[in-house]
């Protein structure tokens, strides 16, 4: 019982959007396609949904070819990052839209409005056009239309990316109850931040230049990002990279950095490597590699300072709020026992034991 | 540069009624030359309205704006010698980059080498040297915001610069650069800015002084430090940060709140002035929850009811004493299998009354 | 599997009826415009290019190019100048401002035709109140439609009438749908009304000026109806243009394969330099990198 | 904003307006006249200068003598105008849907030419047309009838209808189909369903061009129809062309125009409110 997908591929006045996908989605998972803008996120679901037909390759439903299947027959829906509804129909009409689309009966038209009206919180408002609404309400509309439906493929594209951050932190940990209730949906959800997929403790497929990067568990992710690719998205702020070797002394970054080998590399063969940190990683002490600070970015209640030793520029990712004037002077310590270590075609050759 | 005055300042778009609804609450303030501040807050809680306001967009239906003493309450925007950026760059279709930053001197009859010396100054500072002969509508956005401050900058008789949402329209990848420039600018020139934002993020960067604003209120004025660490108001705790603060209804008890069955001190808490029947509560950062062992007297037994990772830290929420608390725990942060305490670093414990903060522990 | 099932639907019926009606009489006239068909022998022989030598030497023909050209030329460059400034006037809040922009669209609203003959009446040399006001403001009577350039004034003068509320409502529209950061920006860089509308007004109009200008061109090339009413192509020949002397040849001679060569001439010589108008206009108004 | 600005703005629009006004006042004046308040001269205030006279309007009911039965005119116009409108619009509105909305090809045929195609018939100038027209109408034996003329119009009307459609369907997300066909519609459906139901200021807006358009077309009227079929402008400019009774002329004239005044209404409206900057691109 799943969607597969096998080498999809797809390009646009010769960019390529989609540039052989495959993959397997099951029934009842919740999946987290985390990849930057113009990754091929968006088209990869369109894809999904039937909205637009691939090049080659091909998508199964439970063993069914959907190429034949026309949008409007598949069993799939979809939440916009646009705030997408029908703005001529009330809110109690729109969620009856694709219900009334399948001529159900009144009354179980009417009971499954009002459950799902209820599960997404819209019970007050079913009467009021959804221009009426707030940018939250209107999309809590888009997806009870698309959940009322029970649909086998639930896509949402980036759907909380256009909401006040507040709100946002509100509708994603609604989202998540509503999700984990359901159990026959294949749900995909996309997103540019790794964050999210981190907290939804999904199933994540990484994805960047219509290319599949990795796929595997949010943790699994974080913890081992299988390129320095997959290392930079997979994380917020993006993993530090650091060009270096490994040789008899130890670990060299930066010209001037020498730090012992930590037990974790102690298999990888002396040459050059592409280390990497998480900015989580990043600490501050009293003496360390001097470094100069570049800006320190304050949101709410963390700082990410951005710091340069020579030509090594880093991130530090501090929890609290911490002024720092430009230019002044920090030390900085790499534990070696957090370093990733990244071959130089950019897989990874060993990471931290910590995390996994 | 120059100081600003607000002097019970308010607006209401419809001052009709004997009630008029405020979209801006009267407000007095002054805005000390050469500060950086930003006007932070959710869409709809006045920021724009009040930026309006000191731009000359907006008149105030109440009160009085001075620029060093000078009343320029009715004066239009053309007239009030400051700069704004808009949210989406604002250049002259027709003309170079250079044209551009040298529109404001060419229309103050500047002589023209001291416009060609002063433009290139301020290229030199945005890194714009190597474009002055380009057409400016061929520049990617970034670079379009630059000339619109260009132009700000390039005036020495700029009382303030205004800025409403600059970094909207602004490719996430070339933000930092963007912040980091603005605020080397605003180093090197000390300039009175003023910069309107619904993104923390922008406002606590950027700014060295915050106001909070919400339902037309400021609520409170701060450097970001102390947004985080000291919210004045509830709101703020709520609205800068992620988690937002813990918020927990409380009652007054011998020496300080009883919150559920815990029992925090307050040392004076039975001098404050409260008023009777004032909404109370206690309220901590998630990142003053720390787990400690049972040894501690002011810990609390507490169980975990959920743990979220988000990469470098953890969400930890506990359940403990009948009241939810969520905690920020760093990732490698051990957490004890079976009974655990939690406890609330000193000097961050908080308690409001109306949603205003009275006490410190 | 795509979308686009059934999406014939949309676009065949209105595209079968346009060809049908269109596209079908238009190469029915260039068959017709290699014939002689005329009065006094209807039918499709075959003359090969006949007309088109004939047409060559039109001299009438040629002549009504230039009448064409200054009739559709000046009455558009006035209904521009006049249309864009009278939508400058109404843009900002004015007071009663709605009430004069319903006035000002009420002559694109009305028949040319009737409007035609309501104009011939004014102009009339010695009933009409054209020459009462000239008398009232203490000069001398004109004959308007009897010589042969003040008849191409009038001319002019009707077109302006009827059309510029149509600049009017383009540029209106087009100027209402204007950011008005730009102009803050302006007024806060100290430009003045002069500077302002040469750097920030004029520039942003500029596309939406070009298309207004070549529908007014296209509307304006075809100009029949007004001429016919008012001067009927008089005096002599004086206000005749291509489309009434294709008219005169074909539906009054009736010399139906003479008129299809003309027909077509006039057709493609349109067609030619309304392009090259439209890119000379794009080039002056808009733009360009001037960097190597 | 200086006084004297001010005032020369208000100058400037007095100034035009009165030229707007002044054929519809004068035709207003000349109504109420005889053939003695003509031939003395132009003449402007009633009972003061000239005596009124109703016989102007009598007239527009009256056939002979300056009479123009303006009714069966009237009623022709109505209905060729209402008819070529309606189906230009269908089919346009149609038409502007899908090449909005898919890719067609044929050939080297793209959606831009086919977009160009219906547009640009716009640049036929009608003396072209009338020839064929009238030869094909002839053939079909439609020419001096209503049905003919709403075939013509239709050719006339459809490319105004596709224009302003196409922009205003460019300016509604696309993401609003998608639903609509995941959520089980078909690409007809969604079209009927949703998209039209918000169509309506681009209707408006392409409906009243088309309408203007077809009411004050006067040279297909006057080539291919004769005695059986009449519309108003040929009936006017008929009189025109015998004896002048101009005030049954100028009667006629303001009938005619008068509805189209309601429209400048309409119009004014869309306008203020924004809908018509996407029209006009």
């Amino acid at each position: 019982m799943s969607l597969v997908s096998t080498e999809l591929t797809r390009s646009v006045d010769g960019v390529a959007h989609l540039d052989g996908i495959s993959c397997v989605l099951e029934r009842g998972r919740f999946y987290v396609i985390v990849g930057p803008t113009l990754s091929g996120k968006t088209s990869l679901l369109h894809a999904f949904a039937g909205l637009d037909a691939p090049d080659t390759g091909r998508i199964t439903l439970d063993g069914a070819d959907l190429a034949a299947v026309p949008v409007w027959s598949r069993s799939v829906s979809m939440v916009y990052q646009q705030f997408i509804n029908y703005p001529h129909l009330s809110v109690y009409e729109n969620i009856a839209f694709p219900l009334r689309r399948r001529r159900l009966a009144q009354a179980e038209l009417d009971s499954r409005v009002r459950a799902i009206a209820e599960t997404v919180g819209l019970t007050s408002l079913l009467a009021r056009l959804p221009g009426a609404l707030s940018g939250g309400q209107q999309q809590r509309v888009a997806l009870a239309r698309s959940l009322v439906k029970g649909s086998d493929l639930l896509l949402l594209d980036e759907p909380l990316v256009n909401l006040d951050y507040k709100l946002r932190e509100q509708l994603r940990e609604e989202f998540l109850n509503i999700f984990s209730a359901q159990n026959r949906s294949i749900l995909v959800y996309t997103t540019a931040d790794p964050n999210e997929a981190l907290l939804f403790d999904a199933e994540v497929l990484v994805m960047h230049e219509g290319r599949l990067l990795q796929v595997g568990s949010a943790q699994s992710v974080y913890a081992r990002p299988a390129t320095t690719a997959v290392a930079r998205i997979f994380s917020d702020p993006p993993m530090n990279l650091v060009p270096g070797s490994i040789d008899a002394a130890g670990l060299r970054l930066a010209n001037d950095v020498l730090l012992p080998r930590p037990r974790h590399l102690d298999a990888l063969p002396p040459g050059p490597y592409v280390f990497g940190i998480h900015p989580g990683d990043v600490a501050l002490a009293a003496s360390g590699i001097a470094s100069e600070v570049e800006l320190a970015e304050i949101s709410g209640s963390e700082t990410f300072l951005h710091v340069r030793h020579a030509d090594m520029r880093l991130v530090a990712h501090l929890s609290g709020v911490y002024a720092y004037a430009l230019g002044e002077n920090v030390e900085i310590v790499l534990e070696g026992a957090k370093l990733f270590a990244f071959g130089i075609d950019g897989g990874l050759a060993a990471a931290p034991e910590s995390g996994g | 540069m120059a100081r600003i005055d607000l002097d019970r300042l308010a607006h209401s778009y419809d001052s009709s009624g004997p009630q008029p609804t405020y979209a801006l609450h009267p407000f007095t303030h002054t805005w000390e030359d050469g500060e950086t501040y930003a006007l932070l807050g959710p869409s709809g809680c006045g920021k724009t309205t009040l930026l309006n306001i000191m731009s000359g967009i907006v008149r105030p239906s109440e009160g009085r704006v001075r620029f060093d003493s000078l009343d320029v309450t009715e004066l239009a925007t053309a007239r009030r010698n400051i700069a704004q950026v808009f949210q989406f760059p604002v250049i002259y279709r027709t003309m170079t980059v250079f044209e551009n930053l040298a529109f404001p001197l060419r229309c103050r009859q500047m002589p023209q080498n001291e416009i060609r010396q002063r433009v290139g100054e301020v290229a030199e500072l945005l890194n714009l040297t190597g474009q002055l002969q380009r057409a400016a509508l061929r520049l990617s956005s970034d670079a379009k915001q630059l000339i619109s401050l260009g132009r700000g900058l390039v005036r020495n008789d700029v009382a303030a610069i205004l800025l409403d949402e600059p970094l909207t329209v602004i490719d996430p990848q070339l933000k930092f650069e963007l912040r980091r420039k603005l605020k080397e600018v605003n180093r090197r020139y000390r300039l009175t800015l003023i910069y309107v934002t619904h993104d923390q993020t922008e406002a606590m960067t950027l700014a060295n002084k915050v106001v909070v604003m919400n339902h037309g209120r400021v609520v409170q004025i701060g450097t970001p430090q102390e947004l985080f660490e000291r919210p004045e108001d509830a709101f703020v705790g709520y609205f800068i940060g992620s988690p937002s603060m813990n918020m927990l209804a409380c009652r007054l008890a011998d020496g300080g709140v009883d919150v559920g069955s815990m029992h925090i001190a307050f040392p004076g808490a039975d001098r404050l002035a409260i008023k009777p029947g004032a909404k109370l509560a206690f309220g901590v950062r998630p990142e003053y929850v720390a787990i400690t062992d049972s040894s501690a007297a002011d810990a609390f037994p507490a169980v975990l009811v959920d743990l979220k990772s988000v990469g470098a830290f953890r969400i930890a929420t506990f359940e403990t004493g009948g009241q939810r608390i969520k905690a920020k725990l760093r990732a490698d942060a051990p957490i004890p299998a079976s009974q655990l305490f939690i406890r609330f670093a000193d000097g961050r414990r908080l308690l409001y009354a109306d949603d205003r903060l009275v006490a410190v522990a | 599997m795509s979308v686009d099932r059934g999406k014939l639907v949309f676009v065949l019926p209105g595209l079968i009826v346009l060809v049908a009606i269109i596209l079908f009489p238009l190469l029915f006239t260039i068959r017709v415009s290699l014939s002689s068909w005329d009065v006094a022998q209807p039918g499709l022989d075959w003359i090969g290019v006949t007309n088109y030598l004939r047409l060559a030497e039109d001299t009438r023909f040629w002549e009504s190019f230039g009448r064409l050209a200054l009739m559709a030329l000046g009455s558009v460059a006035l209904q521009y100048l006049l249309g864009f400034g009278l939508a400058l006037l109404v843009w900002r809040d004015m007071r009663a401002g709605r009430f004069f922009r319903v006035l000002f669209l009420i002559p694109m609203m009305t028949t040319p035709v009737i409007m035609a003959v309501i104009w011939r009446t004014v102009f009339h040399e010695s009933l009409g109140p054209a020459n009462d006001v000239l008398r009232l403001l203490g000069m001398a009577s004109l004959p308007w439609l009897s010589q042969a350039g003040l008849a191409m004034t009038s001319v002019i003068i009707v077109e302006v009438w009827q059309w510029t509320p149509f600049m009017f409502l383009m540029l209106l529209a087009g100027l209402l749908s204007l950011p008005r950061e730009p102009f803050l920006a302006a007024a806060i860089d100290g430009a003045g009304p002069i500077r302002t509308f040469l750097r920030v007004t004029f520039p942003m109009i500029a596309p939406i000026s070009i298309g207004a200008i070549i529908i007014r061109l296209i509307e304006a090339s075809k100009i029949m109806d007004t001429v016919y009413v008012i001067t009927s192509g008089g005096p002599g020949t004086a206000t005749e243009t291509s489309s009434y002397y294709i008219f005169i040849r074909g539906l009054r001679d009736f010399q139906i394969g003479y008129a299809a060569s003309l027909s077509f001439t006039y057709l493609v010589i349109m067609a030619i330099s309304l392009t090259i108008i439209a890119k000379v206009l794009a080039r002056a108004m808009i733009v360009k990198d001037r960097a190597a | 904003m200086s006084a004297l600005y001010r005032a020369l703005k208000y100058a400037a629009i007095l100034l035009w307006s009165a030229f707007v006004i002044a054929p519809f006042l004068w035709a207003l004046t000349t109504s109420f006249k005889t053939a003695n308040g003509i031939t003395g001269g132009p003449t402007y205030i009633p009972w003061l200068q000239y005596e009124p006279s109703l016989e102007g309007w009598r007239l527009l009911f009256r056939s002979g003598g300056g009479g123009i039965a303006i009714g069966g005119p009237y009623l022709s116009s109505l209905v060729v105008t209402i008819s070529a409108s309606l189906i230009s619009l269908v089919l346009g509105t149609l038409a502007a849907y899908g090449l909005s909305r898919f890719t067609y090809r044929a050939g080297f045929v793209r959606n831009a030419d086919i977009t160009f195609f219906f547009i640009s018939q716009r640049i036929m100038p009608p003396v072209v047309l009338a020839i064929p027209f009238f030869l094909m109408l002839q053939f079909l034996g439609l020419l001096d009838t209503e049905v003919g003329l709403i075939i013509v119009y239709i050719a006339l009307l459809m490319p105004i209808a596709v224009w302003v459609m196409v922009d205003f369907f460019n300016t509604v997300p696309r993401e609003l189909d998608e639903s609509a066909m995941l959520d089980g519609c078909s690409p007809f459906e969604a079209f009927w369903r949703v998209i039209l139901p918000n169509s309506k200021p681009g209707l408006v807006v392409a409906g009243l061009f088309c309408l203007i358009f077809g009411w004050n077309d006067f040279f297909f009227a006057f080539t291919l129809t004769f005695t059986q079929t009449q519309l108003l402008p040929v009936a006017i400019v008929a009189l025109n062309s015998s004896v002048t009774p101009w005030w049954s002329l100028s009667a006629a004239a303001l009938v005619s125009v008068a509805p189209l005044v309601v429209v400048a209404f309409v119009l004014e409206s869309y306008l203020s409110r924004g809908n018509l900057a996407g029209a006009v691109r």
